[in-house]
């Protein structure tokens, strides 16, 4: 599955995008968990929640959303475009 | 239904050329109001950079700009929106609607600008010592496109 | 407060350089909002004539600009207006206001135009057999205008 | 007194402005019906007052509003521009 991480999520985890075995994850709530039991800079990165939004193939999604046959999924912090 | 035309870009864009072209569409347009977003000089001189995420970026454009056509009676939409490094009075964004009715086009733009802040995925750093500063969304924001869900 | 810049003429206007020099006011603007309005094209290719009060209509459109500055925080307001022959297609009205909050630039574009319906004086009159027909004034611009009295 | 008119109260009466001793008229609404009862026309173009709107010295004003010390006063139907 490739992930994507966008603006000081990006930066905090060094990446702008992996590809990741998404193992038992079912959402991308559970993907997270998985990083950040992996390496300290993805705890550091999500540390506050409430700051990471979450797109799966390119649409808005939450954090309970399924995962299920999903080929990309992104995280950001809210949109600060226009 | 009139077709969104949106696009996402580094360059620069001619604002009375976009007009234009939308209001010569049809002769039943009476009304094409237009925003442009420039970018405010907050500290000093000091540019930004506006990061996105291609794909999905022109994606979720051109959703706001098809629910925009779904909700009023209009003639057209044109959306441009600039990423990359950009100073202090550069143009950053730019809406036009099209309409018969003054205030379809109105309200249409203010919705598409509204949804456009919280709903496309933009990123804006603003240049700074220690690598600079990533731009805080705001709450106001969020009320802002509340007020159009019913 | 700004200054409003009023202009009632029969020349055609740029609408993109009206919206530049007015973005270029101060480097605090991050919003300009236009409002263009085009000859409809009603029956056929007929022209219609616009007719006007002169020293009244520069009085009137002053009075709305300025009623809109002390309304919102804006950094500008630029208003022309034409009167004479205009053929379907052609370019009528310009408004557009400049602020730092896009709201506020979109609501006194708005109001101006509401205004401007019901208090500016201008007539038209369509051209046709038996010398023309006087368009009548429409009860949804009263209302329209309505909306801003408080 | 100047008076104005415009629009198809101008074409009615035939002129799109005239000096008028207003007598003893205090109100547009006097100087109407002074006008209508000079002449015809007048009496034509003001037929239906629900479509007369008056601005005295380039203000908008209502039929009772004092003429008093007015220069000009003019006459036309509701606003098209825009």
């Amino acid at each position: 599955m490739r992930v994507l991480y966008f603006a000081w999520l990006r930066e905090r985890i060094g990446a702008a995008s992996e590809e990741i075995d998404p193992g038992d994850a079912a959402t991308p709530a559970e993907l997270i968990e998985t990083l950040k039991a992996r390496e300290e800079r993805y705890a550091h990165a999500f540390a506050d929640m409430t700051a990471v939004r979450v797109a799966i193939d390119q649409d808005m999604a939450a954090l309970d959303t399924p995962l299920a046959g999903a080929r990309e999924i992104a995280f950001f912090p809210p949109m600060t475009g226009g | 239904m009139a077709q969104a035309h949106v696009s996402v870009q580094a360059e620069d864009f001619d604002t009375g050329a976009e007009i234009e072209r939308l209001g010569a569409r049809s002769r039943q347009i009476g009304a094409v109001v237009s925003f442009t977003g420039l970018v405010r000089e907050i500290l000093g001189e000091a540019a930004m950079e506006l990061e996105h995420y291609p794909g999905m970026t022109e994606r979720a454009l051109h959703a706001i700009a098809t629910e925009a056509l779904e909700r009023w009676p209009l003639d057209g939409v044109r959306v441009i929106h600039r990423h990359g490094r950009l100073a202090p009075g550069e143009r950053i964004v730019l809406v036009v609607t099209a309409s018969r009715h003054r205030q379809a086009a109105f309200e249409a733009a203010a919705f598409i600008m509204d949804y456009l802040k919280t709903r496309a995925p933009f990123w804006k750093k603003e240049a700074g010592p220690d690598g600079g500063t990533w731009v805080d969304a705001r709450e106001s924001d969020d009320q802002a496109a509340a007020r159009w869900s019913t």
